[in-house]
């Protein structure tokens, strides 16, 4: 496990991200426009969710992905209950912050997925091309969670109609499970004649946009970081371990590979930091936004990539063994 | 200057996330048009943001612009300050002159 | 041709457009940052003159070559006249917007020529590089007619000599023909070099480009619907089909091989929708933009994309035997 | 307030196709300068539209600020309206002040 | 028009590489807050810029937008000439209107 | 040396620059958004520097590296106070705007090193790794000379470390020492890994990145021809002579082999357009920042791609031998 870790750690994704922790600590103005860290999402999601649905396609809709889907949906729905109970056991937050916290640590990153989905390629670990469908599944159900705990009755101009629409139809959710389908329909064919494009040039894409996240998780920590109280950053830390471990369970019931296994520990363990945030403030406007975001991207994200991850995979081994 | 009618300019900056309610909430007070610019860069009370290297699209604010008739104006600042009320972000009321009062 | 159909709209570039469509349909936030757009729009521009540009440069600059710009460029100036007559015998339009209207069909599209090239492409019928020229040279003469149409004098402060410059050397036909000299004078050469750049990653760049363009056609839709009247949408189905029954004659009497004939249909069949609304804007203002381009975006161009470019490969494919 | 000096304030929204047009303008008429600000959605008495995604500069607007000597103001609204007469786009005028009255 | 406070907006067009310098000053003059919005294109006394295809910020202009208490306005304004004296770039003040004057 | 010259005029790379300044020439309204362009920039520094990382990590850090970096830290350091005293003996340049102007000359442009490696590429000749760590060497020095020259007591509120910083770790020298140190790091491993996005598409990034930098130099010279005086104008083509003689024969001192005297020879040619403008608008603002920028893009620039690149490998080649 520790060459495992030394791996990660000198992988050229995590060393980018570390590239640009590093550029705000010298106070560099590198910086990449806000466009190109948009494009550079959109390919990471849609290369993500085509090779998974072009994987679907090739073995068909099984037991496993359903069972698969149905156990990441309560983990989401479930793990902001525990988040929001631990947050007011241990800190100081009011109800309205910790749930929406809550929500955001329920949730899963997209991101934290493409790391885990690179890291196991460089290890030629396989795993399931069905965990994007889950993954896409555990991204909703936290934010209707935390909304159930903020037990407020919205008295906005959204319909709870249309805010649902906002949230299950959210562009990130949208373009996985919308290229996952397109690679299931298209499989092979696709496959090929898109190669060079979509998938080839995927981990270096990665590291581009690990540059690029490094360079916002060191911003929003320079912001944030009076927020960060010791129970509160020990919470960011605290509630992926617990994520893990529930999902490692889960999986070892599900009889998970040691990949796919990594893959479904990596998600409970991320907390969101596109859907959830923009969702919370719409349905939660009195809960301060970057206190939240600052946990996610600035504490538990460097967390996951630094160490979680080597940490899930070998979990996932045990487990599958 | 007699040729010159006078307007009123709302001035309102408001959270991305917010931006469609905001549409919807001008369009129904029939304001004769608006204009959204980015911003890139900001802090208020709270916190400081930027949205250089920024995937979604939770922490940047936007700014409105909406040139309304006088007689108008303190019917849409109402309906605006319905839709954002809590929400982070403020409106401004200028005097502009215009030539066309007919589009306004 | 039913299959051909079928393959059609199952290819992943269908799809993505279709999906596209759908996140506009389910009032999704999925949004591509303009800088993007413009990207990916310039970088299929420059991979279609480029590769155009080396073939060419390969067989040399031949009769057919001159004789099909010839055919292009009559059929651009021809089509707006028609489409002119049609526009006012059946439909309510003013004289000015049927002429804006007439300038878009007898333009082309280059994405539409970019979405050919890729169908023929992937069921491996080749076709003359020199269509690139070709379509080049189709850009500019429908937008002239239509100011003859129009018959107004324009008293802008343009100069006629300005605005001509503005039109014949308006970005897309500057990047298609530039790309398209430099392909023919560095040849073989240019394309070891640049392939893995320019050539490879077409496919993928082509879907991601759709998947842009189902948006904003969904969008253009959304906001333009109130302007598609009966006898509106039927001229943006019609019209296409006699661009490409006219077009298909002269392919056959230029003796076009199947995939050249494709393309030329295609070419005529296509609406403009970068050049010229761009051009009619500043030359027309009296026109109303949004109109225009809602058929040629909304209408046109997916019903090109899912209808017309099978249709118009079997034709060619008829004409060629 | 001795130490503040009125100049007019200029705002014009037009659309992206004239912006040549209008720049070429505004240097005839020897404005001491001008700044152009992006727009991405809007909307007026016809049709709302977005920048979004679009790879033509047809449908966009821009917004265009100068500041000039109040006796320059209407000369410069005049040869504005010149320019861009029947096209879709608007113009405000406005009073601020400025401390380095020489620059404008 | 009682509910309305008056404040001042303060505009000021810097050059990008000053732009931390500019914040760092209207921090510490405390102002509650300000906006950056980006300049595509301008000119001036001296040359026309462009943004398009720039690949450093070396010739870029940005708009800054702060919103202040009335009696706060002449202090921030000499913070600001006394970080941005001799540079390229001006600033202007005018009258905008709130409604909820306690943030600013 | 003649084919040489002629092969480099009609590479793609060439060709696509000259695309951008005709553009321009013909006011075609083609453009590029400052986005791409600052992706484009990005992708090719982090191509570089990791490629270059990347051979050391193979070679190790050797003496020539160190002697390499030695010497040119001292040209960067030495090249201002000949710049000034050309400039102030032949143009009538106030002391500010010639010691400006002279931190640009003895500063290098990184997109200069790009396409002298592009060139070296195409006809294979091989360059030592660690020029990469020189390059960035070379950035800095030559700003401090300027001020030195300028020795004007700053009485900005910029303290002199938040400026050094600012300088020191201006993003364009930190992408390029970054993805070096990672290159390094990472080694054959890293390469196998990123290979397909970082390495094979770089010939064509690069031609699309000088399509952008024709429009750019193109722009510049419209707006600031009135500047390009005689003297001023010479000035801008002999000194990167003057450079480029100093640089061959410290190459020939150091034994570098041809390739890697070519790109010697070439970063001292070179002028700055990134790093010293935005440095130089911060320490001397009473300076002219047109007027640089229009010399160092408009002037030199074109003549390193179109003269002087095939030149400097002429002549490192000489030396070599
Ligand atoms: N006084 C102000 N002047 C200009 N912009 C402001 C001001 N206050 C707030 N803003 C903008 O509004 C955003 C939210 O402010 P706040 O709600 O105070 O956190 C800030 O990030 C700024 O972009
Ligand atoms: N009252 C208004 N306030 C602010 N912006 C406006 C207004 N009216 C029009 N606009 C802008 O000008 C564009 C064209 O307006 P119109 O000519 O009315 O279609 C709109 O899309 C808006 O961006
Ligand atoms: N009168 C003005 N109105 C609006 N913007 C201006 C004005 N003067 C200067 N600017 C802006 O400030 C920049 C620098 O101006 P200058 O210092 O005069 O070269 C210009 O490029 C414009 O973007
Ligand atoms: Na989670
Ligand atoms: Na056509
Ligand atoms: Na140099």
């Amino acid at each position: 496990m520790l060459s495992l870790g030394m791996q990660n750690l000198l992988s050229p994704m995590v060393l980018f991200f570390v590239l640009g922790l590093l550029a705000v600590w010298a106070r560099s103005d590198l910086s990449i426009p806000e466009a190109v860290a948009k494009f550079l999402a959109l390919y990471l999601l849609l290369s993500i969710g085509f090779r998974g649905g072009a994987e679907v396609g090739h073995h068909g809709l099984t037991a496993p992905l359903l069972l698969a889907i149905a156990a990441g949906v309560a983990l989401s729905f479930a793990m902001p209950f525990i988040a929001y109970a631990l947050l007011r056991a241990t800190t100081g937050l009011s109800a309205i912050d910790a749930a929406a916290i809550a929500g955001h640590y329920g949730s899963i990153s997209a991101v934290t997925f493409a790391a885990v989905t690179g890291m196991l390629n460089q290890l030629a670990v396989p795993y399931d091309g069905y965990l994007v469908a889950v993954a896409a599944a555990m991204e909703t159900p936290a934010i209707f969670a935390a909304l159930l705990i903020a037990n407020r009755e919205r008295k906005s101009e959204h319909g709870s109609g249309a805010f649902f629409r906002e949230v299950a139809f959210n562009g990130s959710i949208f373009i996985l499970l919308g290229s996952f389908a397109i690679g299931a329909i298209t499989g092979e064919r696709g496959v090929t004649m898109l190669k060079p494009f979509i998938l080839d040039p995927f981990a270096g894409v990665l590291c581009l946009f690990l540059l690029d996240m490094g360079l916002v998780a060191g911003r929003g920590l320079r912001q944030g970081w009076r927020y960060l109280s010791l129970a509160v950053t020990s919470f960011a830390v605290v509630m992926p371990l617990i994520g893990a471990a529930i999902a490692a369970a889960m999986a070892s019931l599900l009889g998970l590979s040691a990949g796919s296994a990594a893959v479904l520990i990596t998600l409970a363990a991320s907390a969101s930091y596109i859907a959830a945030p923009a969702a919370m403030r719409l349905a939660l406007p009195a809960a301060n936004p970057a206190l939240a975001l600052t946990l996610s991207l600035g504490v538990t994200f460097p967390f996951n990539l630094l160490v979680g991850i080597p940490l899930y995979i070998a979990m996932a081994r045990q487990i599958a063994h | 200057m007699k040729k010159y009618h006078l307007k009123k300019r709302i001035d309102i900056v408001v959270e991305a996330p917010l931006m469609r309610t905001l549409v919807s909430t001008l369009d129904r007070a029939r304001v004769p048009g608006y204009s959204v610019l980015p911003i890139v860069e900001g802090r208020g009370l709270q916190n400081a943001w930027h949205s250089q290297g920024q995937i979604g699209d939770a922490t940047n604010m936007m700014a409105v612009l909406c040139i309304v008739d006088p007689s108008r104006a303190d019917e849409v600042i109402d309906a605006v300050f319905a839709a954002i009320q809590d929400r982070i972000g403020f409106v401004t009321l200028s005097d502009v002159f215009v030539i066309r009062p007919e589009r306004f």
